[in-house]
């Protein structure tokens, strides 16, 4: 285990972050053209009924002012109430949080579970066709728009051979699995294509590694070659960027999300950006800051569970 | 010439018991690369080794001797090719397949890597690491795996053994690790130990210990030991038999004394040469000219013959044959009454 | 044959709350009168017809309208449906800071006296009737509303709204889950008759999901997880056509497509603007292929504008499709122009929005020959709102559909330069805007019609806009589904909808 | 040399002390475990003569390499000095620090970790030259085949990567480049254990001869004896991170003061398969630098260990031609 | 001694070397074939494709796959093959230059945060939360807002967030570097910490970084593809994979060729670079097999 005074410092870290953010976030979203008067009025309000909406949601005041309601009410934990759902920032976040926490995990599992085998054979066999091959497969999904895998995964698997739902969502755990197995797919293919990548070449370095051709001048068996010797080993650098793709999937799922109607938060994101909505734009962008901070502090505990040396004080 | 004493005792056993050959190489030869430029790595290399019994195997840094040991436990393959026998009580190991050889690895053929340093892994306990050996290879339950993973850490003299069971190999010296190497090979009381260069990171004092435990365990559990060294000092106080090889090649195979005090080829006769002896202190060292060759430039013929001081026309061209100068002593070279014409001059000369 | 049954409908977006006063976007207001009737209705040719009230009476000043409601009216509770819910529904639309408050501007004070309700005006306006026929003038129940929890009127109708709202219209609401679905029930007490003689609505219940991507709630459709599925991306309607188990249908609309020109004489950073000149905008509709841009865009299923407001408007007047393509004319009004050194305009279009992207192309690809170097630059939704207000624009593109029955709304919105400077154009004619101010307090209907049409040729004429194409309502229903229509104005009408049983 | 020492050591190491703590886990921190902390070096007092070998050996563990470190500027001791020609060098930076390490070269155990894998012997060298300003121009090739002359590598050598070289000619390409800095000291620490003989005996030719040849001073940090004593002419003893002897070779070797000193000697394998020895050169537990017993730290081990040694540290004194950290050296040595 | 006798080169070409060695990885070959291939397109379009990419063919909708139009038509009648070799000017482009800011940026950061470590790591850890949990579409809209939409903006954005990939990336190989012994060495002869860094611990800690940067380049061909949705990114009409690949998702059943083709275009350039990539760190790993 990590020690309690890393972990402490580690935790506090959040904050400066967590300031750093609501700086930028506040800022930057003042900056975009047009406002929530403008983007909710669309174009049927007149100018005196924009002013009156800006009046409305306190957007007439002077920026610091504004900051400083922010700040505070964030403090207090009111993240205000998004303009666009009329109805309370932390509430809605909360409604529409797990299910992408859901997605995200899924899509992880999936990814893992799609990639560790495939790269474990990718490099026991390097360079060989079998490899080609493997590589080439999984940059298909590197290389096509999720909406377009997406699509045809619908269409084949759901809509001509009615495996899946078409979209949305299932109650309960395991009809969440048969409802979300399609959109957890075309994220993971991404994600896998990624950790496959990595761990392909982790584990040819750790297969050639003294410490392995030691364990197998043991006689152990190869299971507990591959697990324990190699496996762990090559997973110390995986595991970062994994958490680095857990962080990514969070705010990245928008397009997943829309392409399968899956009401989480990425979609929520893209749909208040585009609302201008910025007690939801700041709200949403503080939870992920929570969760991405959450996640790497997650990713530095595991890395130091698995590796010894990273222990440091 | 006097035998030495373990020597003796041993020579005595030997008439009474007739002493079982446990590992017995035929032309063994491990190449890497492509087939069509293969570097040989080991070109051609047969001994035997008889049970408890220590091997001595010196020679050039580079000449094929951890290859060697890494091929009688297959574990430079896929990359690596071995060809030739490995003949394991009757056994072919080089025609066994991977899950065949798991069975002999580590329970009856055990080995120590040289480097310490690597040889770890990193991530897990030292205490984890022996016990998995006991794991695969004894029944003993958890704790008493504990315990015997303490008394083996203890024996190799890691102090406070028990405390450091827990312990990463970062956290030890690079002798230590060494150390807990030996303890791992160890551990199942394998009947073959293939020790490479076991003690280079240690002081005399323990290296003396450790040598002790193999020569002891050699002869009262009648364990085999093929030892890398190039130590001479070791060679000469631990090994009943010494193999010499260079560029991959077999040179010389005799007993201790034999090839200590009676080397036949060039090349162990220099390298005898390079050992600070009666000499005086800061004076130059012989040292065997030129450089160590490549191994995918090898001569067909001998491959020491682009140093050798007596080399011949036929000698790059025409491998030598392995002949019998006395009984257990063979040399491989065309010249070798010239070779020892020519040291013993130089000898007399300084 | 037995009607009735539940129903399934995707839609591309879910209603956040569906109140008639403070719904402001579509998936809102389309909803409404779902859930909240209204005094009159619109009929299916586009008139007015009794709601609620059975009748309505205009006073011969024109500043007073009374009505009187139906006996036995229920809200879907059963409690009576009564002047005072009028009242305070009337009373609550008005609030100035509603978003549609403006609609009942002319409204002095709303009365009740058992079922006689009184609308005094503080001038004449021709327009109520239709705005008492839409969806911001529904009827709530003012005893379960003032229940509702809240600090204000929004708050209230957010809480109102979420917890199983006491409605008047054919549906209640049954189960939500914001963002994802939402389920209506039949309101039982629901007072309109079918054809066939039993009350409506037919259907027990609809189940919406939302489904924000064409393909997906197409797939869904395909894959007989709904039976309905909205806003069909023309590019698919052929497809559909073709597909035995369903319906393409193709609901006329008000929906009109079409291009604002900035018509100021500078520009927002402070050149000259050479579409200030009504000749340069002239040619500019002339160089456009109008019917090629249906083509290219809504696959045929759209026509040529005739005018400003669409052809299902009332008191629309058009009898041909405005500047048909003539690019020898443009080339003719340009150089009437004294435009010769060719042409830099900026089209300014909604990022990420194919039919934008295609008609930036073939615009480009038609204006080219007359020296008009066409530049794009896409914008996001809430920035080109901004641009519009700020004038920092040379052409973009929009779309309107009509929220009243009555052409006041859209008039207002793309010609009268006080409203809106005539939707950003900047375009400020004076005739034009008193003929606009008459109108809205004409009590005659033919006086109003020939203002109307006064106007529309004005319009026409001056070209403040690119005139593009009407589109239908594109929906593709399950062949087992019967009725489902979408009003013109966009409002999804589920009351007499059914299947057989 | 042998016998004049020179007034002015070129190094002088005072009290030199350097502790590593370890890293606490959870769990030994919510079980209010203290951390543990190893005492690498105890406090080193050495003087380095210019011109001279100093070998230093001592059991594995015991501190050579940190001894070796803390001179090159590598490790920051926790405590003590080092002066370089009467400076301070503890804790010098930026422009002194490279200055000082052009001076005192460190070169490493394993020749092939301490070579830039990706570099030419030719880029390796030409580096050490030009950033030091040691030639300039056409003068730095010269000097580059001058210095693989130094070593006796073949020029060819100078466009090939590390890992084309066996071991010994990688030693010797990390010898050049220290040279190329033209050095004062060269601190070798285990320079030659991995290497076989022959080579050993080359990279040790090589060493003596520039010492002959450029008045190095060099520590040389080794296992091996034999070695040691041929080519030092001081040689320092470490146990548990302290100095227990120090003297002039022939006399250590022949005569060694401190019983850990006898152990070691007695302990080396000697080279006649016939004289093999029997009993064990030490016994006793092996102890560990992160609880160093009170008292002789030796004590443990020591077959001559008495009650004082349990209790009073000895400090290091002189006795016969050198010093050591005996109670009894004079008593031990002299039966 | 003179130098000129030394000069002459030990063997005759080491690049020759490596370009043999190269070459006779299929790896490599293939990675490299692909991707010279598509510069050659990118370069020169003109010569390679066999319409115009722009002009509208109204008698030619939507057709299929044939010897006319190997690729098909779109719904403009464009010929897709020649839209999707003009993409290649665009896709390459994108590529390059949304990767090689961020590549440059981040490696410098994350090997001084490596090596330094301390404060400066604290403070760089902050920053990569940061960057990372911020909404790249906030970002990007408002760069776009205050810089105008096209391609260099879209660049800069993602230079913004991408350059903590790899500066996290470098930071790590650094760390593990840092503490071999020709680090150490380096130390102890003397070289200031800007050399140790930058001339021997970042070439060593390269091979990563570019299989990562090959993968990146693919991924930015994606990134911007999906910028293309808010107006950064290819301006219409100019093809681009992504916009190509969107044009077609209405006609996924009807005209399949309109997003399968260039959405092919991508994926083969994606697996020209990733071959690419892994052929060229296993080459530069110093012992390469
Ligand atoms: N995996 C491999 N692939 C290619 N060549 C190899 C491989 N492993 C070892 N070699 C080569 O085989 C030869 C013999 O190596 P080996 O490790 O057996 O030498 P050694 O005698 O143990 O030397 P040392 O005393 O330095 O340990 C060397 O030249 C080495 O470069
Ligand atoms: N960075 C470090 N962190 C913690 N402990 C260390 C560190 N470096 C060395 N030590 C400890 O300091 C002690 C002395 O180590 P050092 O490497 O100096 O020994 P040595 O005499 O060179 O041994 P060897 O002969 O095995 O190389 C050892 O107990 C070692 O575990
Ligand atoms: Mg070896
Ligand atoms: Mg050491």
């Amino acid at each position: 285990m990590p020690s309690i005074s890393y972990l402490l410092a580690r935790l506090l870290q959040i904050i400066p972050t967590f300031l750093l953010v609501m700086v930028f976030i506040f800022l930057l979203v003042r900056m975009l053209p047009g406002d929530p008067a403008i983007a909710m009025a669309e174009a049927k309000a007149t100018d005196a009924q924009v002013e009156q909406i800006r009046h409305n949601l306190g957007l007439d005041r002077p920026l610091p002012v504004q900051f400083v309601i922010f700040v505070k009410n964030t403090v207090t934990g009111d993240l205000g109430r998004s303009i666009m759902l009329k109805a309370p920032v932390t509430e809605v976040i909360l409604d529409r949080l797990p299910t992408t926490i859901f997605l995200a995990l899924y899509s992880v599992v999936l990814a893992v579970f799609l990639a560790g085998p495939l790269a474990f054979l990718a490099a026991v066999r390097v360079n060989s066709a079998t490899d080609v091959v493997i590589r080439s497969v999984f940059q298909i999904g590197l290389s096509m728009p999720v909406f377009y895998i997406g699509l045809v995964l619908l269409t084949v698997l759901a809509a001509q051979l009615r495996w899946f739902p078409v979209g949305g969502y299932g109650t309960g755990f395991l009809d969440n699995l048969h409802h979300l197995i399609l959109p957890a797919l075309s994220v993971a293919l991404y994600t896998s294509a990624i950790i496959l990548r990595n761990l392909r070449a982790s584990l040819i370095e750790v297969l050639d590694a003294d410490y392995v051709q030691f364990a197998r001048s043991k006689g152990l068996s190869t299971r507990i070659i591959m697990t324990r010797h190699v496996l762990r080993n090559a997973l110390v650098s995986t595991v970062t960027l994994l958490g680095l793709s857990i962080g990514n999937l969070m705010s990245g799922t928008l397009v997943t999300e829309t392409v399968f109607a899956i009401p989480g938060v990425g979609r929520l994101m893209l749909e208040a950006i585009f609302a201008r909505d910025y007690p939801l734009i700041q709200g949403l962008t503080l939870t992920f800051a929570v969760l991405v901070s959450v996640v790497f502090l997650l990713t530095d505990i595991v890395q130091s569970l698995l590796d010894p040396r990273l222990r440091k004080a | 010439m006097r035998l030495p004493t373990c020597f003796d005792q041993r020579g005595a056993e030997m008439v009474n018991d007739k002493p079982e050959t446990v590992l017995e190489l035929r032309h063994l030869r491990t190449e890497f690369g492509s087939r069509e430029y293969p570097l040989v790595a080991v070109d051609d290399i047969s001994f035997e080794v008889n049970a408890g019994e220590i091997l001595g195997l010196v020679g050039e840094s580079g000449s094929g001797k951890s290859i060697t040991l890494r091929s009688i436990l297959g574990i430079v393959r896929p990359r690596g090719r071995v060809a030739g026998e490995i003949l394991w009580k009757g056994r072919d190991l080089a025609a066994l397949d991977e899950a065949a050889l798991r069975k002999v690895r580590g329970r009856e053929i055990a080995m120590i890597f040289q480097e310490p340093m690597s040889s770890l892994n990193p991530l897990l306990t030292v205490g984890l690491q022996i016990s998995e050996n006991l794991v695969a290879h004894t029944g003993l339950d958890a704790k008493a795996r504990r315990a015997r993973a303490t008394e083996l850490l203890d024996m190799v003299g890691i102090p406070g053994a028990r405390d450091r069971l827990g312990d990463y190999p970062h956290e030890f010296s690079g002798g230590m690790r060494q150390r807990v190497m030996i303890a791992i090979a160890l551990a199942s009381n394998p009947q073959l130990l293939l020790a490479d260069e076991p003690t280079t990171a240690l002081d005399v004092t323990i290296q003396d210990q450790i040598l002790r435990l193999i020569q002891s365990l050699s002869r009262d559990l009648g364990m085999a030991v093929i030892l890398v060294t190039h130590d001479m000092g070791v060679v000469a106080q631990t090994c009943d038999r010494v193999a010499v090889m260079y560029g991959g090649r077999l040179c010389e195979v005799g007993t201790t004394s034999q090839v200590i005090a009676d080397a036949r080829h060039p090349y162990a006769l220099g390298l005898l040469r390079s050992i600070p002896r009666d000499v005086a202190p800061r004076t130059p060292l012989y040292s065997i000219p030129g450089a160590p060759p490549a191994l995918n430039a090898l001569p067909p013929g001998c491959a020491f013959s682009a140093r050798c001081p007596v080399a011949g026309p036929e000698c790059l061209d025409l491998r030598p044959p392995f002949e019998t100068v006395g009984q257990f002593h063979k040399v491989a070279c065309h010249h070798r009454f010239e070779a020892l014409a020519h040291f013993n001059q130089q000898e007399a000369a300084q | 044959i037995e009607r009735g049954g539940a129903m399934s409908f995707a839609r591309y977006d879910d209603s956040a709350v569906i109140d008639p006063v403070w719904a402001d976007r579509n998936p809102d207001l389309w909803m409404i009168t779902s859930l909240y009737e209204t005094l009159l209705r619109n009929g299916a040719d586009g008139s007015i017809e009794p709601g609620l009230a059975e009748s309505y009476e205009v006073s011969g000043d024109g500043k007073s309208i009374s009505l009187k409601l139906r006996d036995g009216l229920k809200f879907s509770d059963g409690s009576a449906i009564t002047g005072d819910d009028v009242v305070f529904s009337l009373d609550r639309a008005r609030n100035p800071d509603g978003p549609w408050a403006g609609l009942l501007g002319s409204v002095e004070k709303v009365t009740a006296e058992g079922g006689k309700i009184t609308l005094s005006l503080k001038q004449p306006d021709p327009t109520i009737p239709s705005i008492l026929a839409t969806f911001n003038t529904g009827i709530v129940s003012k005893v379960a509303f003032e229940k509702a929890a809240g600090a204000n009127d929004q708050e209230k109708a957010k809480a109102y709204f979420d917890n199983n709202p006491v409605t008047s219209g054919p549906f209640t609401m049954k189960s939500r889950v914001a963002g994802s679905s939402m389920s209506f029930a039949r309101n039982p007490n629901y007072w309109r008759q079918g054809k066939d003689g039993k009350s409506l609505p037919y259907l027990d219940e609809v189940d919406f999901v939302v489904i924000p991507d064409d393909a997906t709630r197409i797939l869904k459709l395909q894959a007989g997880e709904v039976d309905v599925a909205e806003f069909i991306p023309f590019a698919r309607v052929g497809e559909l056509r073709g597909d035995a188990n369903l319906k393409m249908e193709l609901f006329p609309s008000t929906r009109i497509i079409y291009a604002p020109i900035n018509t100021r004489d500078t520009r927002k950073d402070g050149s000259k603007n050479p579409l200030a000149d009504i000749k340069v905008r002239q040619a500019l509709n002339y160089a456009t292929d109008k019917n090629m841009l249906i083509k290219l865009v809504t696959f045929d299923t759209g026509k040529p504008m005739t005018s400003l407001m669409s052809a299902a408007t009332q008191l629309h007047y058009g009898p041909e499709p405005l500047y048909p393509y003539n690019p020898e004319k443009a080339k003719q009004l340009l150089a009437e122009a004294g435009i010769d050194g060719g042409l830099d305009i900026t089209f300014t279009t909604l990022a990420g929005s194919a039919d934008d992207a295609t008609l930036f192309t073939a615009l480009q690809q038609m204006w080219a020959p007359l020296g008009v170097n066409l530049k794009v630059e896409q914008v996001d939704n809430p920035t080109r709102g901004a641009k519009n207000r700020s004038g920092e624009f040379d052409i973009h593109t929009y779309g309107w559909a009509n929220d009243v029955n009555d052409p006041a709304q859209v008039t207002g919105w793309l010609g009268y330069y006080k409203q809106r400077q005539a939707v950003g154009t900047g375009w400020n004619n004076a005739e034009f805007n008193t003929l606009f101010e008459a109108s809205n307090s004409e009590v005659d209907q033919a006086k109003r019609k020939d203002e109307y049409k006064r106007m529309q040729e004005i319009y026409a004429e001056n070209a403040p806009l690119l005139f593009l194409y009407e589109t239908p309502f594109a929906v593709a229903v399950s062949k087992s589904i019967e009725d489902y229509v979408q009003t013109p104005l966009g409002a999804n009408d589920f009351s007499a909808a059914w299947r057989a049983k | 040399m042998l016998t004049v020492e020179p007034a002015a050591p070129l190094l002088s190491i005072r009290d030199l002390s350097m502790r590593f703590s370890k890293s606490r886990s959870l769990s030994d921190t919510l079980a209010g475990r203290p951390r543990q902390i190893v005492s690498a070096l105890n406090g080193v007092d050495l003087d380095v003569m210019p011109a001279e070998t100093l070998g230093i050996v001592g059991e594995s563990g015991c501190g050579k390499s940190t001894l070796a470190r803390c001179i090159a500027g590598l490790h920051q001791p926790s405590s003590g000095d080092i002066r370089f020609e009467g400076q301070s060098v503890i804790g010098l930076k930026g422009a002194s620090r490279r200055a000082y390490n052009r001076r005192v070269q460190m070169m490493f155990q394993d020749p092939y970790t301490s070579l830039n894998p990706r570099m030419t012997v030719r880029d390796t060298l030409r580096e050490a030259i030009s950033v030091h300003h040691m030639r300039e121009g056409a003068a730095i090739d010269r000097r580059i085949y001058e210095l693989l002359d130094l070593v006796r590598l073949p020029d060819g050598a100078a466009d090939k990567y590390p890992h084309e070289f066996s071991g010994g000619q990688r030693q010797r390409i990390g010898i050049a480049r220290a040279l190329s800095l033209e050095p004062t000291c060269l601190v070798a620490d285990e320079l030659v254990s991995a290497l076989d003989v022959s080579v050993q005996a080359q990279v040790v030719n090589l060493l003596l001869e520039l010492q002959d040849n450029l008045g190095l001073t060099v520590l040389f940090v080794a296992h091996d004896l034999r070695l040691v004593r041929h080519v030092s002419h001081r040689v320092a003893v470490i146990y548990l991170g302290a100095i227990v002897e120090v003297g002039p070779s022939e006399a250590l070797f022949s005569r060694p003061r401190h019983p850990y000193s006898q152990a070691l000697l007695a302990a080396a394998p000697s080279l006649d398969p016939a004289d093999r020895r029997r009993a064990p050169a030490l016994s006793g537990e092996l102890p560990s630098p992160l609880a160093i017993p009170p008292g002789c730290p030796f004590h443990v081990r020591c077959p001559h260990a008495a009650e004082r040694c349990r209790t009073e540290k000895p400090v290091l004194r002189p006795v016969g031609g050198g010093m050591a950290a005996c109670h009894f050296a004079e008593a031990i040595s002299g039966a | 001694m003179s130098a000129i006798t030394h000069t002459e080169p030990h063997r005759p070409s080491r690049f020759r070397a490596f370009i043999g060695r190269a070459f006779s990885r299929p790896s490599f070959a293939i990675g490299f074939t692909i991707i010279a291939f598509s510069i050659a397109l990118a370069l020169f379009p003109q010569v390679f494709a066999p319409y115009d990419p722009l002009a509208f063919d109204m008698t030619a909708i939507q057709q299929a796959p044939s010897v006319a139009h190997p690729f098909g038509t779109d719904n403009f009648g464009r010929d897709v093959l020649s839209r999707v070799i003009w993409a290649y000017r665009v896709d390459m482009q994108m590529a390059l230059f949304a990767t090689i800011f961020a590549l440059t940026i981040g490696v410098t950061v994350g090997a001084f945060v490596g090596y330094y470590g301390g404060i400066a790591d604290t403070i760089f850890g902050r920053c990569v939360d940061a960057i990372i949990t911020f909404p790249f579409l906030v970002l990007v809209i408002a760069i776009v807002a205050v810089l105008g939409p096209g391609l260099i903006n879209m660049y800069i954005a993602i230079t913004i967030v991408n350059w903590v990939y790899y500066a996290r990336l470098t930071r790590a190989e650094i760390m593990t570097q840092k503490s071999s012994d020709y680090a150490a060495a380096g130390r102890v002869l003397g070289y200031s910490d800007r050399r140790i860094i930058f001339r021997h611990l970042l070439p060593n800690a390269m091979s990563p970084i570019i299989v990562y940067w090959m993968t990146d380049m693919a991924l930015a061909i994606l990134l911007g593809s999906s910028l293309g949705y808010l107006g950064l990114g290819a301006q219409p009409p100019a093809a681009e994979w992504g916009v190509l690949i969107s044009e077609g998702r209405n006609f996924l059943l009807t005209a399949w060729w309109m997003s399968l083709m260039p959405g092919l275009a991508i994926v083969l350039t994606g697996l020209g670079f990733s071959l690419l990539g892994d052929a060229l760190a296993d080459l530069l790993r110093p012992k390469g097999r």
